[in-house]
């Protein structure tokens, strides 16, 4: 726990926009239905292909516009914050659940353990994500499911390489080799000696990999492998947007710009936790006598 | 330093054998090819005697071993769809992602080294905040909408560059922004903070202590020791853009391996995709182990590790 | 004493680390001279201020958090507070030159040694080739390194601590500097190492006539090695004197704790006399005295105002508001 | 050096092997941190082991902890070998044998309370209640010179001297027989380490605690020890009552190492005697004295030869061909 100063003093440095974008995120994606002024499923052709307000042709009533099928953008948008969302939450959870089980252990036991894991992540790093995603999901089918499990499992190396390289450092403070003079157990040590350590660190990573992991579920969306249609989600709609780069510009611009508006987000909150969390960090800050 | 080499050979060796190990399983689990190669009314008797044709009926380590006596002869398998060597299809396809990539990577580079080491050696100036507000953004667009963007503004709203298929010089620049934004942007804050921590150390000190020109301080003593981690995250990024020339390619109709292979997991032509797979993994394998020897020039502690 | 020329002067010296937490005033009005020849020690705790001193004089205190605010450093007819880094060039590695704390850590790893030696080399003499190799196995061999021919072309992590703390001073040999700042040059370093390399600064300096600035912790050192000492506390300078004064004739309280609190080799003590209480916290200095909350001589005043430097004598100069008494 | 032994070292040989027996190395580097080392620890008395770094103090520390396997040898305590113990009595060894470490800093973990670092040692042997180890804690934190008003701040709201006293307390936790203390007053300033010194010796007297004190420093050494030993390489080269070794040393490695001292009094002089070279100097010194070739008494007969240990007179032993 830091000192209630330093927080006040990390706090003067927040990154208000990337915290207002975030908060933004999660209550769109919880109180859509209360949010949005449209559904969005419900079609009115008549409405289609309409611009955003402030060019001709455009309507309060549809701030961004309408798709080809005259469906409000900017419903579209806040639900689609929901599946990003989930999905988000979900593969970090599962892929730092993962990653951090291998780390502790490939950093810990080291010797043979950590030979095979390393290769694994050797392994997994050399071979192309999107690729292996886009193929998982082509063999198993396109559910949310399918999809939060083919994401987490190829998106633990960050985990495991950050958290091995922590446990790596921490083991060598002497309160490890004290705690084990005291006759603390292995399972002991590792989840309270270790592990409370890695935390910071598995913050920080879990908030850019949120980010990340946004972007990769919108390109498996965009791809047509993620999920399906009518189902608003970012990717799905950059997809169908692109058919109309040429006269409808916004079908494919707004969306992308929500993403890259919580991806930035989640960029300066965890850049911002990372000065905050990371001890390495804060030393540079203050500088050496 | 001929042991660390050796050693590094064996373990490239080792993880390419994984990866064959991973793609056999995906092609185990996207199910019985039967079904894609016999027309819809063919009865289970047929169904059985292709099962037999195709070795499916041996043990699964039976099969492996098949399969990696086969890789080993650059034997992949019939296209579904094309009816030609799976492999052959990849290789044909792999200059125009090759070209791509080396130009996106050097786009990157080019970029991102001087950002980068500018940022670090004024840092919070007006440069640094700049660069590094540049770099954020950079790591913050998804690759798609900056494609489709590009396209949108260079492509149809200025008519200055083609936006799809490949040719001369103009139809790389866009797709080689698109691909090489993520990277130049993390490139560019890594080699800051690289470059910052290396600033900070007794060593580069002891070169100021001696006099020496800041040019000599910053180019000889800082970044050839910052350039030891940069290296590491290049050689990451680069696997980050042969993935990434999926999207990439698919956008700009680009012929390379990438688009191939979603068009083939859209045809459920599995023979391709393991192929691609496998063609792109060991690519990247074979660059990380130059890498690999790069890392003994530059870092003499290695040698005697 | 070597003439009484001042080679550098040092006046109300104050360099401040501007952090998240605060500011840290790690040094605060810090006053003394060098003169031609000298040794002379600063001694003090960790957090002390004395390597921050140092790197005032270098102009390298480290940026952006830390900065000089106020005071002047003469050197001759300069004053090295007002140089931009580019005019501090034409000091660093000709007129002064600084070995710091760790070995380990000095040397550049990824250049061999001889690179690194060739460089301090060329600040003074512009060789080339055969010249430049020669030169450098002669520095090496002023420091006593054993085969220097093959020893040019070794990397860093293949010497010893002791070897690169070699290494380092021959660049301070091949320099020639008038002054030689030595930061805790032996800390790092093994008890039998660390007496061949104050061997090796004590030739140096006899042959030279180089005036050195000595920093540790170690009072051993500071009576073996240095003619002046200056006692820091808490970004001050609390007690300068020379040597023999400042051993037998102290008159600050930190001092006399200080001296009392070593174990003497050969004279086994039941108990060793304490200073009782805990380092300062820079943050959050007392108003009066920083040595107030741990001293057993402090009354009232102590704890309200600083005390000003008073000579006691000649040399002799003190920061306390009892001295007559102690 | 009469009295009840509480731990025997008898012959205690621990090797590391540097770069792994693969397929692909060739051959392994085998440092022998540890040679064949003897000694005993008497009851409430403290062994004092000094050495340079690389001399294998803090091995022998860490191999008495039972932090790593040794390669060959014996630990005895109290009459038991260490290596034959079963898994109860390698608790109530835990409980025996405690330990205070080098750094302040990283011998408390930075996320726990200072409550709760006192009181695991004594949590994890099912010592008492909660309230009853609340309350040893508060007690214990009142001997080691901190106020039981700590209890519940964390480390870094502490001083290095501080964080060492906290650290003593969680050694004293399970009222330990024997306590290992290596370089504990190594990273402290000057003005700090009297004060740990004189606590721990306080603490000797009050609970008839054994100390084994590993240090480089032999100032510190001599002013805590009952008994030392001067360690190089790995061997012991010269083992005595404190006041025989720091009056009347008589091994070269020992006489140079005290006289590079240097002494806190500029109207002493002594010709301090130059050791040449470095520890890692190693070449061709596979059989003989490890020391020759910066010893000033070396002869041929000493790369013949190795030295053993040998009591040349009553509570001094000295491994020196020249002496014995």
């Amino acid at each position: 726990m830091p000192q209630l100063s330093k927080i006040w003093a990390h706090m003067k440095n927040a990154p208000l926009g990337g915290l207002a974008i975030l908060f933004m995120l999660v209550m769109g994606a919880l109180f859509s239905e209360f949010i949005a002024p449209h559904s969005p499923v419900d079609q009115d052709i008549i409405q289609a292909l309409r611009p955003p307000f402030w060019f001709e042709g455009g309507t309060w009533d549809h701030f961004l516009g309408t798709d080809e099928l005259g469906r409000d953008i900017l419903s579209r948008i806040i639900f689609g914050a929901r599946i990003s969302l989930v999905v988000g939450f979900m593969a970090v959870a599962i892929s730092g659940f993962i990653g951090t089980c291998l780390g502790l252990i490939s950093g810990y036991f080291g010797g043979r353990m950590d030979s095979v894991i390393m290769r694994l992540v050797d392994i997994q790093l050399s071979m192309p994500y999107i690729l292996i995603a886009l193929a998982l999901i082509g063999a198993l089918g396109p559910s949310l499911r399918n999809i939060i499990i083919v994401i987490g499992i190829t998106s633990w190396v960050d985990y495991a390489r950050v958290v091995r390289g922590e446990v790596l450092s921490i083991k060598e403070n002497e309160f490890v080799d004290l705690a084990r003079i005291a006759g603390c157990s292995t399972y002991r040590i590792l989840l309270k000696h270790i592990f409370p350590s890695v935390v910071n660190s598995l913050i920080v990573l879990g908030t850019l990999m949120l980010g990340r992991i946004i972007i990769f579920e919108a390109a498996l969306s965009f791809l047509g492998l993620g999920v399906q249609p009518p189902t608003p989600s970012w990717g799905i709609m950059l997809a169908d947007g692109r058919q109309y780069l040429t006269y409808a510009w916004w079908l494919a611009t707004f969306p992308g710009f929500a993403i890259m508006l919580v991806v930035l987000g989640t960029n300066l909150v965890g850049d911002w936790l990372r000065d905050m969390l990371d001890p390495r960090q804060r030393a540079a800050v203050r500088g050496k006598r | 330093m001929q042991r660390y080499i050796i050693k590094r050979f064996f373990q490239s060796l080792i993880v390419i054998l994984g990866i064959s190990v991973i793609v056999f399983i995906i092609t185990h689990l996207t199910g019985d090819p039967t079904d894609l190669l016999l027309p819809p009314e063919a009865g289970p008797e047929e169904k059985e005697l292709l099962r037999n044709q195709l070795g499916l009926d041996r043990p699964i380590y039976v099969q492996y071993l098949g399969f990696l006596k086969n890789i080993a002869h650059g034997d992949f398998g019939q296209s579904f769809r094309h009816q030609t060597s799976a492999f052959s299809l990849i290789i044909g396809a792999l200059p125009a992602t090759i070209e791509l990539t080396i130009a996106a990577m050097i786009l990157s580079i080019v970029i991102a080294l001087p950002v980068g080491i500018i940022s670090a050696i004024r840092p919070r100036s007006n440069y640094d905040r700049l660069g590094m507000t540049f770099a954020l953004l950079g790591q913050s667009i998804p690759v798609y909408w900056a494609g489709l963007m590009l396209i949108l503004l260079f492509a149809v709203t200025l008519g200055w560059l083609p936006s799809t298929g490949r040719g001369g010089i103009k139809h790389l620049i866009l797709p080689a922004i698109t691909l090489g934004l993520f990277s130049t942007a993390a490139i560019a804050r890594f080699t800051r903070s690289s470059m910052l921590d290396v600033l900070d150390t007794d060593y580069v000190r002891t070169a100021r202590i001696k006099g020496l020109t800041e040019y000599i301080v910053v180019l000889k003593h800082a970044f050839k020791n910052a350039s030891i981690p940069v290296l590491t995250m290049t050689s990451l990024q680069f696997g980050r853009m042969l993935s990434g020339a999926v999207i990439t390619e698919t956008i700009f109709s680009w012929p390379g391996v990438g688009r191939m292979a979603v068009q083939a997991i859209y045809n459920r032509d599995f023979p391709v995709v393991q192929t691609a797979v496998f063609v792109t993994s060991v690519i990247f394998v074979g660059i990380n182990f130059l890498v690999d020897i790069i890392y003994t020039y530059l870092d003499p502690r290695i040698k005697y590790k | 004493m070597n003439g009484n020329e001042k080679v550098l002067d040092v006046r109300n010296l104050k360099t401040h680390f501007f952090t998240n937490l605060g500011v840290v005033k790690a040094v605060d009005g810090v006053s003394f001279y060098l003169r031609k020849g000298q040794a002379l020690g600063i001694v003090g705790e960790s957090g002390s201020g004395k390597s921050v001193t140092s790197l005032s004089i270098l102009q390298l205190v480290p940026k952006p958090a830390g900065r000089i605010v106020e005071g002047e450093i003469w050197y001759g007819e300069e004053d090295l507070v007002k140089k931009s880094q580019k005019e501090m060039r034409q000091y660093r590695g000709k007129k002064l030159f600084m070995i710091s704390q760790d070995p380990m850590t000095s040397l550049n790893p990824v250049f061999k040694i001889g690179n690194q030696i060739a460089e301090a080399i060329r600040r003074r003499q512009n060789l080339t080739g055969d010249d430049l190799t020669e030169k450098i196995i002669e520095m090496l061999k002023l420091v006593h390194i054993r085969e220097p021919e093959t020893r040019i072309n070794s990397y860093p992590h293949q010497f010893s601590g002791g070897m690169k703390q070699r290494a380092m001073i021959s660049m301070a040999l091949a320099c020639q500097p008038e002054i030689l700042i030595a930061d805790e040059p032996t800390t790092a370093l093994d008890v039998t190492i660390q007496a061949q390399i104050l061997k090796l600064m004590m030739e140096i300096r006899q042959h030279y006539n180089t005036s050195i600035i000595l920093i540790t912790h170690d009072l051993g050192v500071i009576a073996k090695f240095c003619d002046y000492v200056l006692v820091m506390y808490a970004g001050k300078i609390v007690e300068r004197a020379d040597v023999k004064t400042l051993f037998k004739g102290n008159r600050h309280p930190y001092t006399r704790g200080l001296i009392n609190s070593l174990p003497h080799l050969g004279k086994k003590q039941q108990r060793l006399a304490s200073i009782k209480g805990q380092p300062p916290d820079l943050l959050n200095l007392p108003k009066g005295c920083p040595f107030e909350p741990r001293c057993d001589y402090s009354v009232e005043r102590c704890s309200c105002d600083y005390p000003p430097i008073e000579p006691v004598d000649k040399e002799h100069f003190i920061s306390c508001w009892r001295w007559r008494e102690i | 050096m009469n009295g009840e032994a509480i731990l025997e070292i008898k012959d205690l040989k621990k090797y590391f092997t540097i770069g792994k027996q693969g397929i692909l190395s060739r051959k392994p580097r085998i440092v022998k941190a540890l040679d064949g080392i003897t000694f005993s620890l008497n009851k409430g008395k403290t062994f004092g082991l000094v050495g340079e770094s690389g001399c294998g103090k803090s091995t022998a520390g860490r191999s008495i902890l039972r932090l790593h396997k040794i390669t060959d040898g014996e630990i005895i305590f109290q009459g038991q070998n260490i290596d034959a113990f079963t898994g109860m009595e390698k608790m109530q060894y835990c409980r025996d044998v405690q330990a205070v470490f080098q750094d302040p800093y990283a011998s408390l973990n930075p996320r726990m309370r200072v409550g709760e670092i006192i009181e695991e040692p004594m949590l994890v042997h099912g010592i008492s209640r909660s309230r009853g180890r609340r309350e040893r804690v508060a007690e214990l934190l009142e001997v080691v010179g901190l106020s039981a008003d700590h209890i519940s701040r964390f480390p870094h709201e502490f001083s290095g001297g501080q964080r060492q006293r906290i650290g003593i307390a969680r050694a004293l936790s399970l009222n330990p027989k024997l306590v290992i203390l290596d370089e504990p007053v190594s990273a402290l300033d000057v003005s700090i380490r009297a004060q740990i010194l004189n606590l721990l010796m306080d603490l000797q007297q009050e609970f008839g605690l054994t100390y084994l004190f590993i240090s480089h420093d032999l100032s510190v050494v001599e002013h805590i020890s009952d008994v030392v030993s001067v360690m190089y390489l790995g061997k012991i080269l010269e083992m005595a009552t404190c006041e025989m070794i720091f009056n009347h040393p008589l091994h070269p490695y020992t006489q140079a190492l005290l006289s590079a001292i240097p002494v806190p009094d500029p109207e002493f002089s002594r010709q301090a005697i130059i050791l040449e070279g470095d520890v890692a100097d190693l070449l061709g010194l596979e059989k003989g004295c490890l020391f020759r070739n910066r010893c000033f008494n070396a002869t041929d007969a000493c790369s013949e030869r190795e030295p053993e240990l040998v009591e040349v007179e009553p509570n001094h032993q000295v491994a020196c061909l020249k002496i014995t």
